[in-house]
């Protein structure tokens, strides 16, 4: 099986000859909202759409890194007291179903913690999952995790901002191997020249530190801010803005808002 | 007590979301210089006296030493801050911080609104912006804090997500600080979250134990032998107890809130009798009071600073050392031992308070008369009015509210009837 | 200052009821011997320190100062004292006072509830007996305060005659004196009354100035220039101007409540412009708010505690001498005072406090940046949450109380609706 | 004219071959009170009586020397804005109807400071008052007024308390001339013969120490306490209980409380 970098790679050129945006998606669904049931269906949906790239967090009571939307969505799917055993089986199934795409589990640490970051990696591995997302285990922290990952083929997945201090981004994207995820919380809305400057450079210097390929997140919810990844980046992140567009149409809201970003 | 590089045994340390890194790291920084900075000491010390009257009095209290005709009873007076709470110790010291960090504007979490109020009146004199994080629930509960924050001309906002309580009040503001670090400061008003706020705070509040040491030789030429402290986030605890970890044979004791019972969501009691787990959030790792799935749990006491989910790390690894004795007091003992000093003592205690007056009171009379307890009366009660009427059932209290209510202008009852928030 | 066998000027005296005259004799001896025996000046500064947590500071308020752009601003913390403000120096100099008489009871009158709240901390720990008389309409309006007092153990008695206000407390106290005298004491709450109450309390109030005058040294190396100094009976007035009474040169300014407007009843204006005449009553000669029959009037202040009729026959002659200067402020300037302080430097001053305030800030701008005036902030405002929620017109207070209200054990609101008074 | 005590002695040894038990009544009325005619009359009506001593307090808002329905009364009676001067001159009035009587002006000190206490005097004296009662003003700070009364032929009477100390006691007693205001609160019930024992005991202490006539005040309403003061005082004072009996019934309740006591 190729390394989730390689997967990348390789869909990423496939793309440059596709109708779509030479950028692939990857989409956020959370475990558990709003019942275990819809959000299965919803990302087997989204699989089936052909998206490269689902991410799922498993819902966590106090996500501090998230905003209101999907705050409020993990909070409800809290109540539906989701098992990480079981979601990690049934992720594993979709993965198996949909060998075509890769399923990236995020959440935060406790969760984790409690059933045992080692425990994790290894049952992530079993099922096939490609790579780990915890927003809240720096990576001074993580010495035992990488190892376990590296010893299953579980790619961690760190994040970069456009905070983080220069020295400590070169350092963070020199260690990344599957993806590295690229947060920006300026936003791009496509219209300031000087906002689009400022991604460009915060990518282009990440990019000195990293062949991995770079996902980009800043609350995509238009066209234009995708095309402006182009060239800059190989993942455009689709979070609260899918969230919002299915909790206010379902499904069908959800799968206009990723044709009419052009990455699906 | 100096941390470990920020850990605690295994507790403690800086689990934030990555955007939060550079700040935590200033705020490491500036710290770490400003606690060997003699001049920043200096104007700690000068706020301290002046604007909040340290040093507290340490007050023997003779009718309950009789009372329960054991060990001579003692009360810190915490109560006696501005503020009316230690809170003020700590407030002090990251204000005159974030003046030192240059930053113009000061963002806090509040449960019961003493630390919101202690962060409004700090950020008032010291020309600081400031935004209060604060459960939806809490507010409507603890409305009369939320008036004084707002004159102070604090922003006060009501945070609706999950328990609307203290616990999402945290994660708004670490949500703020992410967004906002550049110019604002995260003053968080207990001795949790990520490095180095355990250990800031603490070292803030460690005026307490210093003062009670002095103290102690002076009005009765020995140490205490026993400490009690309420532990809500832990702050007032390790503001006794620090300065008195070198002396094993002062025992520190900590007391959680009972409340209800001892079903998950009726109590708070994270450490006495192994009800919460190791966990990590909220940035750092300690104890919660969590599900199996570490999902944070909610939790209940009559006193509303102390329903915290988790505790100091600080805490959580001295208890598990066994360095501190945990026990905890039920709403209906911290009730009764609130009106006992009331009338033994004519000092009105905060219901936070009384849950240490609660366990010391159920231990005092097996001591000798020749041993000393000292208790650290975190706060003083007045503000409890709403709780402590309620709690004895008093009859004209709710008869007062309505004639209150009637003499209220007019059209403000419309508008508040309809629900439409503030007028100004 | 002494008086003149209890005269100052033409005030002062001791005009009560004949059978009053033995307890006032006793009194008077008691007090004399108490002064300058050294032991009761320790216990009294013991209970101070140690109770009420004296000295309390002197605030510099760098925000206010720049503000004004004139003199430079301090204030002289008494709302720090325990219960919150001065009324504590007093009601522990007479409770010691009481105890050494061998007295098992005392009387106090109460109007805002302050002075109520004071007596029965200290009934409590000192293991006295206490009743407390209050205007019926004050136990309506001031309840919360009525509340403590008797959770304390105090027994509150709504006085149902005449006005149902302070004056007619007063009154009420005086009565259950003249019957109970012989194991009673009459705990006076300001520094009117007959001799040797006026001297009293000022005697146990001038801790204030004492402090003041030492920490002016220590903090500025200068008598202060000014001082000013809320006047509701005088008590805190006198502790703060006396100890300066050889000090010509250090200007002392008495401000009255101003209320609404000039019209009698409107106001609590004695002294400045004239308003007040002359007068005997309530067991001394001052100067009065009378008609011209000699009949007491009402009085109106937006602070409860400064709404005496009366006034200190001690400021009332020093007035007259010109040794110190009278104004006055209005209700409206109260409330912007009290906004003004909260904002700039984070401390919630009482209503009443907030007159001395509202003159200072009137004046301060016309003081030269090396002047320093010293303002006597006499009692914290959280208490006051009633009056400014309502003079602010805040929106959600009411909205809180109704919520409170929906909540409350439904029996006892069933019970208090009929008006069936107290369960406990 | 005689003077008060002449007068009172006079009158007490015609009493003791009348019907009526041999004392003195004095008689309590609030000017003012209800209104100012309602109290006339009544003045009137106990005048027309026979009542020996009519007792007329001049209401003040502050009585701190009463009980609560002379309080009560006196507030109501405020309220209805009494004028000094009027009332002196209808006293005086029925001072000249009604010669066979005396009339004693009580008040607390302040409405008589503000009209001035030597013009009261001069005035009282001027329409035949025979004596003032003024529960507030001890006699160290009287002088003026002792004089002032001395030199208009005014009584100034001055009352005495259980409490007063024996040699305080001894000093107003020998001072005193036109009678003596005995307050006892101890109280008589006829029952107890401790008590009665005690008032005893007082009043022939008092006695020990002047001449004049004794008059005895402390909430008389039956018979049997005016009984035990035969032999040992001059006047029985009857306040509160006359107050009380009026405001039920009005002047014929009151009258009726005085025939019950046996002294009309
Ligand atoms: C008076 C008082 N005591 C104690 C606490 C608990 O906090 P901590 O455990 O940090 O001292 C609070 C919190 O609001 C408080 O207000
Ligand atoms: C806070 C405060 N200040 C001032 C006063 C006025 O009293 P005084 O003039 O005796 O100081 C009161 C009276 O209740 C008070 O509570």
């Amino acid at each position: 099986m190729p390394t989730l970098s390689e997967f990348i790679r390789a869909r990423s050129q496939a793309l440059q000859t596709s109708e779509r945006l030479p950028l692939l998606a990857m989409t956020h669904v959370i475990y558990g909202y709003p019942t275990v049931e819809a959000s299965l269906a919803w990302m087997r949906r989204l699989l089936e759409q052909g998206i490269e790239l689902l991410e799922v967090q498993f819902p966590f009571s106090d996500p501090v890194a998230d905003g209101p939307t999907i705050v409020a969505a993990c909070h409800r799917a809290v109540e539906n007291q989701p098992q990480m055993q079981l979601c990690l089986q049934q992720l594993g199934q979709l993965q198996r179903d949909f060998p075509q795409s890769r399923i990236l589990l995020m959440g935060y640490l406790n969760p984790f913690y409690r059933y045992g970051l080692t425990r994790l990696v290894q049952d992530a591995a079993a099922q096939g999952i490609a790579g780990l997302i915890i927003p809240d285990l720096p990576m001074e922290r993580a010495g035992q995790f990488r190892r376990d990952c590296t010893d299953h083929g579980v790619e961690p997945i760190w994040l970069v901002t456009p905070a983080t201090p220069a020295e400590r981004l070169a350092s963070i994207a020199r260690q990344a191997t599957g993806m590295l995820y690229c947060v920006s919380r300026s936003g791009v809305t496509g219209q300031k020249d000087g906002a689009q400057q400022a991604l460009a450079d915060y990518l282009s210097t990440i990019r000195q530190h990293t062949d991995a390929p770079l996902a980009v997140g800043f609350g995509i919810r238009r066209r234009v801010q995708v095309e402006a990844l182009v060239g800059q980046a190989d993942i455009a992140i689709v979070g609260s803005a899918l969230l919002e567009a299915y909790n206010a149409g379902g499904q069908e809201a959800g799968l206009a808002l990723l044709a009419s970003l052009g990455i699906i | 007590m100096m941390s470990d590089n920020g850990y605690y045994g295994q507790y403690g340390g800086s689990y934030i979301p990555e955007i939060l890194y550079t700040s935590q790291q200033q705020v490491q920084q500036a710290f770490d210089e400003a606690r060997n900075d003699p001049a920043f000491i200096q104007a700690l010390e000068q706020q301290w006296q002046q604007y909040s009257g340290r040093p507290t009095p340490l007050t023997f209290c003779a009718n309950l030493t009789e009372h329960f005709g054991g060990a001579q009873i003692y009360l810190k007076r915490e109560d006696l801050n501005h503020s009316g709470a230690h809170k003020m110790n700590n407030v002090i010291g990251q204000g005159l911080l974030v003046k030192r960090m240059g930053k113009k504007r000061v963002i806090a979490e509040t449960g019961a609104g003493q630390h919101g109020i202690a962060t409004a009146l700090v950020a008032a004199r010291l020309g600081l912006e400031c935004t209060i994080y604060m459960g939806a629930k809490d507010v409507a509960r603890q409305y009369p804090n939320v008036f004084w924050m707002r004159q102070l001309g604090a922003t006060v906002i009501p945070v609706t997500t999950g328990s609307q309580t203290l616990r999402d009040a945290l994660d708004e503001a670490l949500r703020d600080w992410s967004g906002s670090y550049a110019d604002s400061h995260y003053l968080i008003g207990t001795s949790c979250g990520c490095a180095p706020f355990p250990e800031m705070v603490s070292f803030f509040q460690s005026v307490i134990g210093r003062e009670v040491r002095q103290q102690s030789q002076a009005q009765f030429g020995a140490l205490p032998d026993r400490l009690y402290a309420c532990v809500g986030g832990g702050s007032n605890a390790c503001g006794l107890f620090l300065p008195f970890m070198d002396e094993a044979q002062v025992e520190k004791v900590g007391v959680e809130a009972g409340g209800k019972g001892m079903a998950l969501g009726e109590h708070s009691i994270r450490l006495s009798h192994d009800l919460g787990q190791p966990g990590i959030a909220q940035g750092f790792a300690s104890i919660f009071l969590q599900d199996n799935q570490g999902q944070l749990q909610e939790t209940h006491s009559i006193a509303a600073g102390l329903d915290y989910v988790g505790v100091s790390p600080i805490i959580a690894h001295l208890a598990e050392q066994g360095q501190l004795r945990m026990t905890y007091a039920s709403d209906q003992d911290v009730v009764d031992a609130c009106t006992l000093l009331l009338r033994k003592e004519g000092i009105i205690p905060a219901l936070e308070s009384s849950h240490a007056l609660a366990a010391a009171f159920r231990e005092a009379g097996t001591l000798s008369p020749q041993q000393r307890i000292v208790i650290n009366l975190s706060g003083r009660g007045d503000k409890d009015i709403f709780n402590v009427a309620r709690a004895v059932q008093d009859a004209e209290f709710p008869q007062f509210l309505r004639s209150y209510l009637r003499e209220y202008p007019d059209n403000l009852q419309l508008a508040s009837d309809a629900g439409q928030g503030r007028a100004v």
